[in-house]
Formats: structure tokens, C-alpha cells, sequence
């Protein structure tokens, strides 16, 4: 009898005695898959329909950003660093071009600051509203697409009134925001400040964002079959959330309740009033159900942005050709998804000698395979569009 | 008793209720475009055909069917070619007994009710087969996915068929429609009302949750699932196989419609209509009741999301059966005893 | 905290009923889609659509050209001699464009260019619908370009507190 | 934790930076440098306590929210990107770079490793943080850097069979060597700057 048969036969004998074991299949969900988002593998193993693995392949829509930032100047980077997680773009904006802010010194005016902080939460609006959507739409339910990305065109028709772009703002500029195009002589000095009737169309537009959020509550929240597939699935407990770097409502719907925009104010946000939303479950039902109480939040705060924006120069003085002083520096915001940040080295050239992005979705898919460890295959899906990556910031 | 005219009979039912199956499933699959579309706030088919797009389906055929007839290579290709078939034949069987009009009736067999279970079932029969042949693992998932739901709604459907059989003392369909046309004495009043109203509404209910699930649509389509498994054991099929599961979908909707507005809404019989108008009007109003069901079963679809396998197995053996049988056992009860 | 759950109600699964009588409602509502061949959305006057030239404001100075993210404007010009401006002055030179070419294949709507531009020969239009079948086709000569500046809209009126007040 | 810098509070007469003192109390602790710019914190630490410094950061100082971890590649031979204004005082040299915050309040630090270019290895922190296997393969893919300890150094964004380190400052960027700069005609100067927005001229 030699070792191979023997080995052979000792597991059989294992098998039988434990119980009926059952090979496991190898499972390939994407990377062109129905719920994948974009361009993400899943090599699952499952038992059946139990997964007792997976491992997500990802990059394939790695665009080197990084590699990207070393030969492009400032400026033509501020167009690009929107189109990272570009449905959240003014977003991922506002901390790179605040890092190199406060590298050169320069400190915008007032009212660029509260245009910025309004369109950043329209922005986070839109992005949590592209998750109220889609996410019923994993689960089978397709008309909360319809009503809910209804809603949400009100909100880039705004965005695209004052930046001129629906997802790519590009709006942000070193030391304030987008200035008149050009700069000649001949010009007709055109101010890209807040086009006239844009308040008004704000307030209204808001209140239709309102009115969404509770459409959702009807044909989502509620609905018991919606709760039955997402209530106790995918658990995260707050210290994996935080050991896994989760942040955002994923982290807060872990019963974490940390909001950069408690703590980092280069936008006014301690002069709005708005409320920190967490749940304890950390399960997909809380990581929905805190994305669209947030959407509340942001619409009270852009209603208070909107009385409270100052008058005012829209932009400080800042040299042409930007040529940023030697220093490294970290700067985070709040992107929708989380902590998205920029760490920016300058050796003091027009180009950043180096920049490290840290991209939200990318720490917030890495917990992933922990999480779906013993979920079933219709669970992955649950999870999976519940963590609300996008595929772009994954890859960078 | 063979003769020529039996075959001649023959070929004309065969060709009529062809021809009314698929231009049912046809109307269903328009019905569902635009229902679905107007519930989402959006117009859906609007070009094709003129006004409306009514000729959508039409254009959807045409274009499946233009499409390569791809067989994938590691497939069973016999299994694979032959499984819509298996569908699309299980569906139009069943289209043979379910009356029309008193006398619009293919086949009225005795044992219609029996038959008719029977037939229905052949369907996930090919589901399987195609999910099995297909060398794929989504289809793999989505054909046991179906054959388990067909193990677990068809005791809770078959049951509740049992409770009308019961309350009709007829397994013949045109039985069960007469005994619903038969007139009830209740304190003196005499009316004639379909079994729906007369006891008959859990059994209903069961059925109706039942027939979605056989039918694999939301909230309990985990055999397509698209999110999940793309498309289930479809994932592999394009062309004229493709469209002969998709037709046959839609006229198992109808047919399961029909079956359910035959045992429990009267089937082609309302009250107050002699019985001569019925010989005419009849196959309308019985339309009428299937595209009530159908849209009934397009709204959810419209509206709800889908539930998981393992909760769909969990409702049908923990809820469904021990109610149905719960129900069989009551409505014996007052079959035997009351009346 | 986590949503408050279904008050209690007549019917089992008041969710599932609230969400199917949401549907039927908007069965019957009249839908709001934009048939878009027939009717069109008018865009804002700032939306980023096609970039409009002006050849005759053009110095070839090849800022655009330089800042362009990705590298997407072709420019060729030449001097050419130019009378002197008052009777026996200096001779002097003036560019002249023979070649602007924007690649929209490549081009990604940021905007920089129309901001570099010190001479105004750049402008931003909302117009939308130049997608062809032949990728080459996406390169807008100078003619091309400039047909877009009639399209150029007057930009919008401002909110009164702002910077212009 | 009492000794978190407080960013809310208005910053008194004297000059008084709760990051730097933040920052060099937590390196005297840790046992680093501390470089504080910006209100950025940077400790920088021996690689052989890499692993225990973050462990220590974790467990003794609260910093127990893992945001990310990189390479940087400090290089005078450059292919790609801007000059370095003084490259003689450059030293060639790897630095592993890793932030940790707490979830409380604004407190947060970059440690960071240097490692010879020669030599790039350093311990996996995953056993410390489950979460940095991405970012140590990440990390891996664009600078070699080795982590010995971490459970699946494959590629994570790289295809397979993909030969180099793209974020090396001597890995060339081949779109843009393979097509010529637009904007290197030959033409006529600048034109004068206008007088706003003031500042420095093309260069």
C-alpha cells in the first residue's frame, strides 16, 4: 500500500465520519458581472451555495494615479483627482487642493470656502443617492433605480449650473475656486460665481431630495423582504471596521461614530448644524439605512450653507504657475464613502514629487474576504453592494 | 377510433392553442414592459410598431432569434439543445385542459387537476436540464436553485389544488367551473359564487405565492437571479433557444393565471351571465381574470426585491405546507360535515 | 439607532403593501422622460459641451497646448510680416495660425485650456451632439471650431452678493 | 487621551502647536524621531522596531485606526516627474510610510521605516492590522519592497508576468515618451503677465 493511497484512504475515512463532505467549486464572479460595479474578479470557493472563500482580484482598472501626479503640475491634477471616485469628484477635490493650500501658504476666502462645502455635500447627496439606488437593485428590486436617480438629476443639474460639469466639477482652484475663464485684457471679466436663480433652484431642489429619501423609506426601508435580506448579514463589528481601515458610513454603521467632518475643518462645517449618524448593527441593513439618514443631514446642511454663504472675493491671490515650497503634508476629508485623503510631497518643483492617495473604497473592500467567509452566494451580492465601493477609486 | 378527423381535430387545437399561447405570452411580455416602465415613472417601449410600441415583443423576438445559436463547448449539447424544448412543450400542455367556454375546451379530461400538476412540473424538469447541460457554473446554480423550489411549492401547491378538488367533488376543470356556476343556499338566499369567496381564500393565497415561485419570478426568481447569477440557467442561451425560454416564461405566467382563475375566480363563468352568453363570452372573461393575475404578478415584480433560497425553502416547509394542510383538513371538514 | 420598525397594522407585512400601492400611484402619473431625438433639454450656459475657437484672437502663443492634461491640442503657426503701425515704424511680425486642432477623443472636459487662454480665443459651449462612428472624425479642425463659437451663450447673471457686486 | 491635539480650540497668543507637541511627545514615547510640518506628524522609526512600534502605537497610544501604508521612493535618478530643487542632499533610500488615527478625534501619525534601496525588506504588520495586506502588496507591486511575514505578497494591481516597479522615480512612463509634447513649437514669448492674479511668471 503505498503513501498516496494510504493518504487517499485516510481521508475518505475522515470524510464519511464527519460528514458527507462535498468538493468545493470554484466560483469566478466578475470581472464583467451584473453586480460587480465595474471591473471587479471574485474568486469564490463554495460549498453549495455556502462560500468558504474569496479572494477579490482587483486592478483592472488600475490608471496609475500616483504615477500620474509625479508628471503633471498642480493644476492639471485638480482635473484629474475628481475622476478618482467620480461619482463623488468635488469631493476628492477639495483635500488635494487643500494640501497644496496649505503648503504655499494661502488660505482661501470665506465665500469659496462655503461654495466648496455645498457642493461637496450636493456631491455627497448624489453619491449616497447612487447607493439608495442600486443597492434595492442587487436585491432584485428594480424600481428604486427609477425614483431615486430621478431625484438625483435634480442634484447634478445643480452641480452642473455652477461647475459646468455633471461628475468632473474641476471646479476647485489653489486658493479659492474656478476663476473668469482666461485671464487677457479683451476679456469680458465672466465670474464663475453663483449664477442667478442657483439658491432658489437649491432650496427647491432639496426639497425634492427630501421627498426622495422618503420614497426610498416606502418602497425600501420598510419593505420586509428587504429587511429580511440584509437584517444580521454581513456582520462588521466596530473593531474590525477600524482594524480594516472601513471608514465612512461603513464604519459608522459599525457603531463607530466618527465624521471627519467633526474634526478636520478646513470647509466651515462647525459653523452648520448637523448630526453624526451611526448604527450599532453593522450590518447591511445599517450601512443602507445610514447612507440615507446622511442624505437627510446633507440636505440640512446645504440649506443652512445657503443662508449663512458670506459676501466676498472668490479667490486669494495665488501665483500663475503654481510652484509649491519644499514640505510634505497630509490632508483627509469626507468623501461619501469615507476617509479620502492626500499625502503630498513637494520638493519644490511645479510637480508633486510624490503622492500617496488614500482612496476610501480601496480599504473598504479589504474586508471583503473576511466578511463573506461563511456567507452564502446570495449574501455576497448583499455585502457586497452594501459596502458601496466604486470600482475607480478601488484602483486608483 | 382513430380516424382522419381525429387528426384533423387535432391539428387544429394544436395550431389554436399554439397560436393562443403565444399570442398571450406575447401580450404579457408587451403588458410587462410597460407596466414595469409606467411603475417606474419612465415610458418604456415607445417606437417599435408605431403607437405605443406595441410591436416591441415582436421586435425583441426577431432580434434573439437573429442572434448566433451558440452551444458552449463543454456543453451536453443533446441535453442542451432538447431543454426549451422540454419547457415550452410542459407549458403548452398545459394549455389542453384549461376550459375556454363551456365548450372551448381542448381536452376535458377527469382527471384535468391531476393532469394539469403534472404537466406544469415538466417545466423545471427542462430548467434543470438546461441549468445541468449548459457547463456552466451560474447555470449549474440556478437549475438546482429551481429544482429546489419546484420540490418545495409543489407539495403547498398541489395541496392547495386538493382543497378545491374537495369543495368541487370533481377533478375535471369544466367539473370544477360548474360546481362554482352551481348555486349556494345560505339562510334561504341562493347565490353562486367562485370558490374565492366561498372558503377558498388561503387556499388561494398558498396557491398564488406557490405558482410565483414555480414560476420563478420576484420576489422568488433565485433561478435567474441576474445580480447574483447573472442569468441563471438561461446564462448560456441565445437565439431561437433563448427565446423559447423566455416565450415559454411568459406563457407559463399565463397558464399558471389561467389555472388559478379557473379553480378559484369561475374561470370563464360570472354570476348573472346566461348560460348561452357564456358560450361566447366566455374565453373573454376568462382573459379578463388571467390579466388580472398577471398584472398582479407584474406589480410585485415591480415592486418588491427577492428573497434568499434558503428563506424561500424556510417559508414554503415551516409555513406554507403545515397551513395548507391546515386548510385541506378545514375544508374537508365542513365539505363532510357541515353541508 | 437603528430605523424604528412597522407600527402595527391591519394587514401582515404592512411594507410590502405600502410599497405596492407606491407603484400603482405612479402607474397613472404621467412619466417626465425627455423623448430625446424630438425634444431636447436646453443645457446650462456654463455646461462643458465642445470648446469654440476663435482664429482670429489666437496668437499661437501654445498655452493651451502646454497646460492641456492630455497633451491633446495640436498647434502650428507661422509669423508672418505685418505692416508697421504708424508710417515708418518698426516692421514688425504677427502669428499666424495655420493648424488648431483639439483630439475630443482624448480630450477630458476640464477646462484648462479656455482658462490659460490670455487672449480669449477659447470658449466653452454647451453644444452636445457631435458623436460620429469614426473616431478621427472626433478631431475639430479650426473651421470646425470655430463654427461652435455661434453656439456660445452669453454667461449666466450672477447672485447678487457675490464677488462682481 | 488627554493629549490629543485639539483642533477646535482657537490657537492661543503664543504660538502654541498642539501637533508638535503632540507629535514629538508621541515619538519620545514610541522611541522615534518626530518631524512635525503642516500638522502632519512624521515618526520615523528603525525598521527593526517597525512592528512593534506600530503594535505599541496601537495598543499604548490609541491609535488603533489603520489608514493606509505606502512606499516612497527618494531617488536622484529620475526618469519621470519634476527635479528635485537640491538632489545633492537626497538620499537614496526607500521609506515605508504608514498612518494610524484614532477614531475619536484628529489624532493620527505617519510612521515611517527607511530602507536601503539595496536591501528593501521590512516586517508585515499584518499581523497587527488585518487590514494592511492590500496595502502591503500594493506597496510591493509598485516599489519591490519585500514584508516578510505578510501571508499573500502576490500582485494586486499589476497583471500578471508585469516586469518592473511603476512607482520607481527611474521607471519611465511610456505614454509620455511615446508621443511628442504639443506645446514644444517653437513660438513667440509670452505674452505680459496681467495684472491679475499677481504672482510668478512662466517659467
Amino acid at each position: 500500500m503505498n503513501e498516496e493511497y494510504r493518504a487517499l484512504m485516510h481521508r475518505s475515512e475522515v470524510a464519511v465520519s464527519v460528514e458527507l463532505q462535498t468538493q468545493d467549486m470554484t466560483l469566478n464572479i466578475g470581472p464583467q458581472h451584473p453586480s460587480t460595479h465595474g471591473v471587479l474578479r471574485l474568486v469564490a470557493q463554495v460549498d453549495g451555495e455556502r462560500i468558504s472563500s474569496v479572494e477579490p482580484v482587483i486592478g483592472y482598472m488600475h490608471r496609475g494615479y500616483e504615477k500620474l501626479a509625479e508628471v503633471r503640475t498642480y493644476a492639471q491634477m485638480t482635473a484629474l483627482v475628481n475622476r478618482i471616485d467620480w461619482v463623488s469628484g468635488f469631493a476628492s477635490e477639495v483635500p488635494f487642493i487643500v494640501a497644496v493650500e496649505k503648503l504655499m501658504g494661502i488660505e482661501p476666502p470665506e465665500r469659496a470656502q462655503w461654495i466648496r462645502l455645498i457642493l461637496t455635500e450636493l456631491f455627497r447627496i448624489s453619491s449616497h443617492m447612487v447607493f439608495t439606488s442600486s443597492y434595492p437593485l442587487e436585491l432584485g428590486a428594480t424600481t428604486p433605480l427609477f425614483h431615486v436617480l430621478r431625484e438625483r438629476e435634480r442634484v447634478l443639474e445643480l452641480i452642473e449650473g455652477m461647475t459646468g460639469g455633471r461628475f468632473h466639477p474641476n471646479f476647485n482652484r489653489v486658493g479659492g475656486i474656478k476663476p473668469a475663464a482666461g485671464g487677457g485684457k479683451t476679456q469680458k471679466k465672466v465670474s464663475m460665481d453663483i449664477p442667478e436663480g442657483w439658491l432658489e433652484a437649491t432650496r427647491a431642489a432639496m426639497e425634492r431630495v427630501l421627498l426622495s429619501t422618503e420614497q426610498s423609506d416606502t418602497l425600501v426601508t420598510g419593505n420586509e423582504l428587504f429587511k429580511a435580506r440584509t437584517v444580521g448579514v454581513g456582520v462588521i463589528p466596530g473593531n474590525k471596521a477600524i482594524e480594516y481601515g472601513l471608514s465612512g458610513p461603513n464604519l459608522r454603521a459599525s457603531g463607530v461614530p466618527f465624521d471627519l467632518r467633526k474634526h478636520e475643518f478646513h470647509l466651515p462645517y462647525d459653523q452648520v448644524d448637523f448630526n453624526v449618524i451611526s448604527a450599532p448593527g453593522g450590518d447591511c441593513y445599517d450601512r443602507y439605512w445610514v447612507r440615507l439618514q446622511e442624505i437627510r443631514e446633507s440636505v440640512k446642511i446645504v440649506l443652512q450653507a445657503i443662508d449663512k454663504i458670506p459676501e466676498g472675493p472668490l479667490r486669494a491671490k495665488a501665483p500663475r504657475v503654481l510652484k509649491v515650497p519644499k514640505g510634505q503634508i497630509y490632508v483627509r476629508g469626507e468623501n461619501p464613502k469615507g476617509e479620502f485623503g492626500y499625502y503630498l510631497i513637494s520638493e519644490g518643483g511645479q510637480k508633486p514629487y510624490r503622492l500617496k492617495i488614500r482612496s476610501t473604497s480601496f480599504s473598504n473592500l479589504s474586508i471583503l474576504p473576511w466578511v463573506l467567509k461563511g456567507a452564502l452566494v446570495p449574501d455576497l451580492v448583499a455585502v457586497m453592494g452594501s459596502l458601496d465601493f466604486v470600482l475607480g477609486d478601488v484602483d486608483r | 377510433m382513430i380516424t382522419g378527423w381525429f387528426w384533423a381535430d387535432v391539428i387544429v387545437k394544436v395550431i389554436l392553442a399554439l397560436a393562443a399561447m403565444i399570442g398571450m405570452a406575447l401580450v404579457a411580455i408587451y403588458a410587462e414592459l410597460k407596466v414595469m416602465s409606467h411603475m417606474q415613472h419612465r415610458i418604456g417601449p415607445y417606437y417599435a410598431g408605431g403607437r405605443w410600441g406595441w410591436a416591441q415583443p415582436f421586435a425583441d423576438a426577431l432580434k434573439f432569434i437573429q442572434k448566433e445559436d451558440l452551444v458552449p463547448e463543454g456543453a451536453d449539447s443533446t441535453v442542451f439543445r432538447a431543454a426549451p424544448y422540454i419547457v415550452v412543450a410542459a407549458t403548452f400542455a398545459t394549455f389542453v385542459v384549461i376550459p375556454f367556454s363551456p365548450s372551448l375546451v381542448a381536452r376535458d379530461l377527469d382527471l384535468g387537476v391531476f393532469y394539469l400538476l403534472a404537466v406544469s412540473s415538466l417545466t423545471t424538469l427542462g430548467v434543470l436540464m438546461a441549468g445541468w447541460s449548459s457547463a456552466n457554473k451560474y447555470s449549474l446554480m440556478g437549475g438546482l436553485r429551481a429544482a429546489g423550489q419546484l420540490i418545495a411549492y409543489e407539495l403547498p401547491l398541489a395541496l392547495a389544488v386538493v382543497a378545491v378538488v374537495v369543495q368541487a367533488g370533481t377533478m375535471s376543470l369544466v367539473g370544477i367551473v360548474e360546481a362554482q356556476a352551481a348555486p349556494i343556499t345560505i339562510g334561504g338566499l341562493s347565490i353562486s359564487l367562485p370558490f374565492l369567496l366561498t372558503g377558498q381564500i388561503v387556499s388561494f393565497v398558498i396557491f398564488m405565492v406557490a405558482s410565483v415561485a414555480e414560476l420563478s419570478r420576484i420576489p422568488f426568481d433565485m433561478p435567474i437571479a441576474e445580480s447574483e447569477l447573472t442569468m441563471g440557467y438561461l446564462t448560456e442561451y441565445s437565439s431561437l433557444r433563448f427565446t423559447m425560454f423566455f416565450l415559454g416564461e411568459y406563457a407559463a405566467m399565463i397558464s399558471m393565471s389561467a389555472i388559478a382563475a379557473t379553480l378559484f375566480l369561475g374561470g370563464y363563468w360570472i354570476p348573472f351571465v346566461s348560460e348561452t352568453a357564456l358560450l361566447y363570452f366566455g374565453p373573454f372573461i376568462l382573459i379578463a381574470k388571467i390579466s388580472l393575475l398577471v398584472f398582479f404578478i407584474l406589480w410585485i415584480r415591480a415592486t418588491w426585491p427577492r428573497l434568499r433560497e434558503d428563506q424561500l425553502q424556510d417559508m414554503a416547509w415551516r409555513w406554507l405546507i403545515p397551513i395548507a394542510l391546515l386548510n385541506v383538513l378545514v375544508i374537508a371538514f365542513f365539505k363532510v360535515v357541515v353541508f | 439607532m437603528p430605523a424604528p420598525l412597522n407600527k402595527r397594522s391591519r394587514f401582515a407585512f404592512p411594507g410590502l403593501w405600502k410599497g405596492m400601492w407606491f407603484t400603482l400611484k405612479y402607474l397613472f402619473k404621467p412619466v417626465p422622460t425627455v423623448m430625446y431625438p424630438q425634444e431636447q433639454e436646453v443645457p446650462v450656459p456654463r455646461a462643458r459641451g465642445v470648446i469654440a475657437l476663435d482664429p482670429e484672437a489666437c496668437t499661437v502663443c501654445m498655452l493651451c497646448a502646454r497646460e492641456c492634461p492630455d497633451w491633446c491640442i495640436y498647434i502650428e503657426g507661422h509669423k508672418e510680416p505685418k505692416a508697421p503701425s504708424k508710417p515708418g515704424g518698426r516692421a514688425r511680425t504677427q502669428n499666424e495660425l495655420d493648424r488648431f486642432e483639439i483630439d475630443y477623443s482624448l480630450c477630458m472636459y476640464c477646462g484648462i485650456c479656455v482658462e490659460v487662454c490670455p487672449f480669449d480665443a477659447l470658449y466653452w459651449s454647451p453644444e452636445y451632439e457631435y458623436s460620429t462612428h469614426d473616431v478621427a472624425d472626433l478631431i475639430h479642425g479650426k473651421t470646425r471650431l470655430k463654427d461652435w463659437l455661434e453656439t456660445v451663450p452669453e454667461p449666466p447673471a450672477l447672485e447678487p452678493q457675490g464677488e462682481s457686486s | 487621551m488627554n493629549d490629543q491635539p485639539d483642533a477646535t480650540e482657537p490657537l492661543e497668543e503664543e504660538v502654541r502647536d498642539p501637533y508638535l507637541e503632540y507629535g514629538t511627545a508621541l515619538a519620545e514615547r514610541l522611541g522615534g524621531r518626530a518631524v512635525v510640518e503642516h500638522d502632519t506628524i512624521r515618526i520615523y522609526v528603525d525598521r527593526s522596531n517597525w512592528v512593534e512600534t506600530i503594535r505599541r502605537a496601537r495598543d499604548e497610544e490609541g491609535l488603533d485606526f489603520f489608514s493606509w501604508l505606502t512606499g516612497i521612493d527618494w531617488s536622484k535618478d529620475v526618469e519621470v516627474g519634476d527635479t528635485v530643487a537640491e538632489p545633492d542632499e537626497l538620499e537614496e533610500r526607500f521609506e515605508v510610510m504608514c498612518r494610524l488615527s484614532s477614531v475619536e478625534g484628529v489624532a493620527g501619525a505617519h510612521f515611517i521605516a527607511a530602507l536601503p534601496k539595496d536591501d528593501a525588506v521590512i516586517d508585515s504588520i499584518t499581523g497587527v492590522f488585518g487590514g494592511a495586506e492590500w496595502h502591503e502588496r500594493e506597496a510591493h507591486d509598485m516599489f519591490g519592497i519585500e514584508f516578510t511575514g505578510n501571508p499573500n505578497l502576490s500582485p494586486i494591481y499589476l497583471p500578471e508576468g508585469f516586469i518592473g516597479h511603476p512607482l520607481l522615480k527611474s521607471y519611465p512612463l511610456l505614454a509620455r515618451e511615446v508621443k511628442p509634447w504639443p506645446g514644444t513649437v517653437d513660438v513667440e514669448d509670452m505674452p505680459p503677465e496681467p495684472e491679475e492674479p499677481a504672482g510668478g511668471g512662466e517659467a
